[in-house]
């Protein structure tokens, strides 16, 4: 087993990673960046490497930077997160070029999986189903009009070299065809030099639900059950759970098997994730593998019961799996919340700044990957993740009381986050129908939570009784914060002082 | 002691007198509250009103604070009785031009609307992209652009006043 | 199902309930002593009932106040925690009598098992398996000396009216037999004004093992799986873990059937524990029937997946087990830690006080139970214990790598804890090889754990550091305290004030 | 800036200049420590020294404050440097007579020595109960029982002398 591993990234994951290695008794290294130096995966970290700027180009992006911290620390290995350099060939071949286990698939999988065409070649070979459609473009209007009528409509036009929307049209009858056709053509040409077009079948607010694998370096490999991922905010998943509600046990072992084809497919060995869309009558369509530990793990752990990072690493050190697939039993229910430092009433706008005060829930069936703590500044450079909230209970409903109930507990002030929007999407009667979709999030009405009659009235006799029995404390619940000036502080500062003087002239009356 | 405090906006006396160690007498627009109150630590209060538990939270935010009782928000200000300033100026804050300033540092990305349009609250003015995500900076009120302050791809800090619609 | 339930107890379990009666869309009550005015439970309920002062008899042990808190605030049930009325027959009865339904089992059921000789009794004709020894006094030393023959050496004296050690003596062989049974008799006599004695097998090192139990209304009644509680300091558990590393499935069984037993023979309805003494050959014997939730149950809710406490108040609401035992699979393995305000290095001193600061630990496989928060002092009326921390994992080792790495995040500032003491218990190899008996912990040696070199130097450099990085804030972390005034606050002033004096006097340099 | 520090009763001369932003020069009896030092909030400092990360938690008890590294415990003194009071203080604090003060209320359930009685360092003096729990009140040091000031049966506040040892 390894001796010392470094985490080549930043926020929960990197604590997360910090604290697999404490319990397997391996020295845990951080890298940061300038606008880090303060975070806590560096108080929980053995050593710490200082790689650059804030700029993530500069830092945590930054191969040749991460490459030297591990070999000026003496790590075997890395542990490389989610984002950043996780999917990255080029670092992982780095990595085994510099003598170091990157922490992952290989290089050659990473890329075969990477690529949509040449990931969709490997898979179609290996049997994994697709969106009906063709696999590369129209020759013209006419095997157009045939395939769409093939496939039958609503269809989506997709520009082959495309990404982002673009070169993108939904048709809903073969009167619209030709129009949309020409249409994402020229859009095509023009966004990607390349005005190749193919046709897929359309999915109406599809499910969004994937499977996790678990493959040893001798061939082996598992899969771990679902996860249901469909609400999601600008395609950005917020509210996953394991397993999924429509997901019954021939459908996962049907899923399952595909999944280890498709990783088998690649020769890819540690954690993966296949993504599936599926459609109203439950037939899922591949959509992309992550070559890399998901965001959600912690569903999936809780329910089967399996460290998946404690397995990253024994896999990269070369440990055979040691369960067999009939073994493993899912049990209970999980699900995640993912706590962003963003408003949800002004679209998702981040909202980095100060944490002046924390309340984190616990107790009974609670789970929670943290990355923050009172005091620090939650630093705008980077993807504004705070925390992931779990809840894990005997079956959905139990799950689903115990991580609401959580989410009352939960306070995190002096920044804006999305506690309010868990709230509101747990009490929706169709969340706890499991009626969910990639679009149920647009659906739930953005209405600020109503407030309770008589609660104004309490609030300013509060706002009475904090002034009298703490008018010396500053507005600002913590004493230190960072050296570095930040933009919120002078006017918390002024607003404190504003309070301590009126309740001063008061007390001289 | 006698403060003026106002709540999203509203207005209330409270009146809050020392009764016996750890009691307070406390009116609200001069009627009495039977109430007991705990400071837990700087950010919590622990309220009984008669029997009812109420935990109450304070979040310090710019000059006001936001006092949190279950799990909604509530925007705070204490204010000096002895002068007007503080409430004539929120009333006016209501009224007349209205500044859109930039919440963090960022690029502008898109001008939605020109000097002249008029605009709807909530409709977008201009698009900033910051931390990787592009968002739309809205207006505060119904009314119209009066002046656009920056220009497309433009770098902006915190605090920069982007826009003005009145 | 009930809409309101008051809870008739504080700390941690009082938290615990409430969190539960959430979980259930149920409105909890708390009652508080005028000790616990600031006790994070009242924070936590929806209605909060002064029940009297602080001596616990004249509040929490007052049954009139209570039953009158719940008629006040039309409570349909109380739910008694463990300790205080939990066990009190007497209560229950009042509670009934008031028409408010207890949650917990019924009078008869308590008084039969909180009886020693009725115990016994009901429970030899059950079958449930005792220390071999006489259920009743030796008449003669002839007598005693063919019971102890028959037993075999060594024997136990018990006085029959006996309890706290006095006319206790260990016989180790037939020699020694005549003076310690004089002597055990006339200490008896002394102590009880009655010299019955009564010879049971002397066990050395027991192991302490109990079974949970779950009974609803209507006679179902299931077991759920030992707890091994063998780290105990002055006859109180410290560290429980489910399963026992030394029970195995046919030893659970057999265990788990004499306890079914036992309760149906007490007609027994709700949660209760069957208590067993286990010696060195795997023998168990019956100790005691606890008659209600233990302090130790999460460890058994982790490894189980139900929540005692719904189940608790389900089975009161009426409603009937919904699993059978067949269908009950333990998975995975859990160890608790009881945090006690206490000091283990003065002979386990408690050490009330206010708690400067707090971190709690979170992450995978963790369960945190706790009543605290910053700023809050620890009154000294009542039972030390703050907090309960569990460590769950695949198996023992993984738990306890869990819960050792959350022992290292865990701080609580300004009072003294057994937390290192708990760091100690976890690196003992004894305790990694689960050797642990009801004498483990005075083995387990007392010196304080090691500072490691250089770090005197870093602590030197790192006060300095605090005064010129942080020179104006108190040396007490919180802000705002209770009004009341509390014998530390003072000196911590005293204190700051000094830190602050250096620290400006030198500035003027 | 110069402070004389005090750890675990060892004494240090700690001298700490700002060097930059962020940075601290800082020298430990005269050698230079390169550290990178960051106050995360009051209670908290995270230190680098070379590249080994330090969490530095603050604990404040009495007079003087514990810092905590690595869950292990160090009691630290800040002293004017320009007095050396401070310093005689402490070292007489090893000699001379000790008090025994009762920590919390309590009752004194029995009394274990008499006034007379040679003592050694950790042997019970007495014992007292509190939390329902008893407790022996033991010597800090070896010598001899010179006063007991509480009797058997008698309660006691917080604070109190409970016996005397020279």
């Amino acid at each position: 087993m390894f001796k010392k591993i470094l985490i080549a990234n930043r926020g929960e994951i990197a604590v997360r990673v910090i604290r697999a290695c404490r319990e397997m008794g391996i020295a845990p290294v951080a890298v940061y960046s300038e606008a880090d130096r303060a975070a806590l995966h560096i108080r929980k970290a053995d050593e710490a490497y200082a790689i650059g700027p804030a700029s993530a180009a500069e830092s945590y992006l930054n191969i040749g930077k991460i490459i030297d911290a591990a070999r000026r620390s003496g790590a075997e290995a890395i542990h490389p997160g989610y984002g950043f350099l996780s999917e990255n060939p080029a670092f992982s071949a780095a990595c085994t070029e510099a003598g170091i286990k990157f922490i992952g698939p290989s290089p050659a999988s990473m890329r075969m999986m990477g690529s949509k065409t040449s990931a969709r070649q490997h898979m179609e070979r290996a049997g994994v189903p697709f969106v009906p459609g063709t696999s590369r473009g129209v020759a013209s209007l006419r095997e157009a009009e045939e395939v769409a009528a093939g496939i039958g409509y609503p269809v989506m036009l997709k520009a082959a070299a495309g990404g982002g929307g673009k070169g993108m049209r939904l048709v809903d009858a073969s009167t619209e065809l030709k129009g949309a056709l020409d249409a994402a053509r020229s859009e095509a040409l023009r966004a990607f030099g390349d005005d190749e077009v193919y046709i897929e079948k359309a999915i109406a607010n599809p499910r969004h639900i994937e499977m996790q694998i678990l493959a040893d370096e001798y061939g082996n490999t598992l899969y771990l059950g679902e996860r249901e991922c469909s609400i999601q905010r600008r395609h950005q998943k917020v509210v996953e759970e394991c397993p999924s509600p429509i997901v019954d046990a021939d459908m996962r072992r049907r899923m399952g098997e595909v999944a280890v084809r498709a990783a088998q497919a690649a020769a890819y060995a540690n954690a993966g994730t296949i993504e599936f869309l599926v459609d109203a009558h439950k037939n899922f369509y591949f959509l992309e593998m992550n070559t890399r530990l998901q965001v959600e793990h912690p569903v999936t752990e809780l329910v089967t019961g399996l460290d998946l990072v404690h397995w990253q690493i024994r896999i990269a050190a070369g440990e055979k799996l040691a369960i067999r697939q009939d073994e493993l039993r899912l049990r209970g229910h999980a699900i995640e919340c993912r706590v962003y430092a963003e408003d949800p009433e002004n679209n998702y706008f981040p909202s980095p700044g100060t944490i002046a005060s924390l309340i984190e829930p616990s107790g009974p069936g609670i789970r929670l990957d943290s990355g923050i703590y009172e005091g620090w500044t939650v630093p705008m450079e980077y993807d504004p993740l705070l925390a992931k909230l779990v809840g894990y209970g005997a079956h959905r409903e139990e799950a689903t009381a115990r991580l609401f109930r959580a989410l009352e507990e939960y306070f995190v002030g002096g920044i804006k986050t999305n506690l309010g929007l868990f709230r509101r999407i747990l009490s929706d009667p169709d969340f706890i129908a499991a009626k969910v979709d990639t679009a149920f999030l647009d659906r739930l009405l953005k209405s600020p939570a109503p407030q309770k009659p008589g609660h104004a009235e309490i609030a300013a006799v509060a706002a009475g009784l904090f002034a009298v029995l703490n008018p010396d404390s500053s507005m600002n619940g913590t004493n230190g914060t960072r050296q570095d000036a930040d933009g919120g502080r002078s006017a918390q500062n002024k607003g404190a002082a504003a309070w301590k003087r009126a309740a001063r002239l008061d007390a001289l009356q | 002691m006698l403060y003026e405090i106002s709540v999203d906006g509203k207005n209330y006396r409270v009146e809050i007198a020392r009764e016996k160690e750890g009691r307070w007498l406390c009116k609200l627009d001069g009627k009495e509250i039977p109430l007991d109150a705990v400071l837990a630590n700087s950010h919590a209060l622990s309220l009984i009103i008669g029997t009812n538990s109420y935990e109450i939270l304070r979040e310090p935010t710019g000059t006001e604070a936001r006092l949190w009782i279950q799990n909604t928000p509530y925007t705070v200000e204490l204010r000096d009785p002895r002068s007007f300033r503080g409430r004539n100026r929120a009333a006016k804050d209501h009224d007349g031009p209205k500044k859109l300033t930039a919440l963090m540092p960022g690029k502008v990305v898109r001008l939605l609307l020109s000097p002249g349009d008029e605009v709807e609250a909530g409709e977008g003015v201009l698009v900033l992209e910051a931390m990787k995500m592009q968002n739309e900076i809205k207006s505060p009120k119904k009314g119209s652009v009066q002046k656009i302050l920056v220009a497309e791809g433009e770098a902006v800090k915190a605090g920069d006043v982007l826009a003005i619609v009145e």
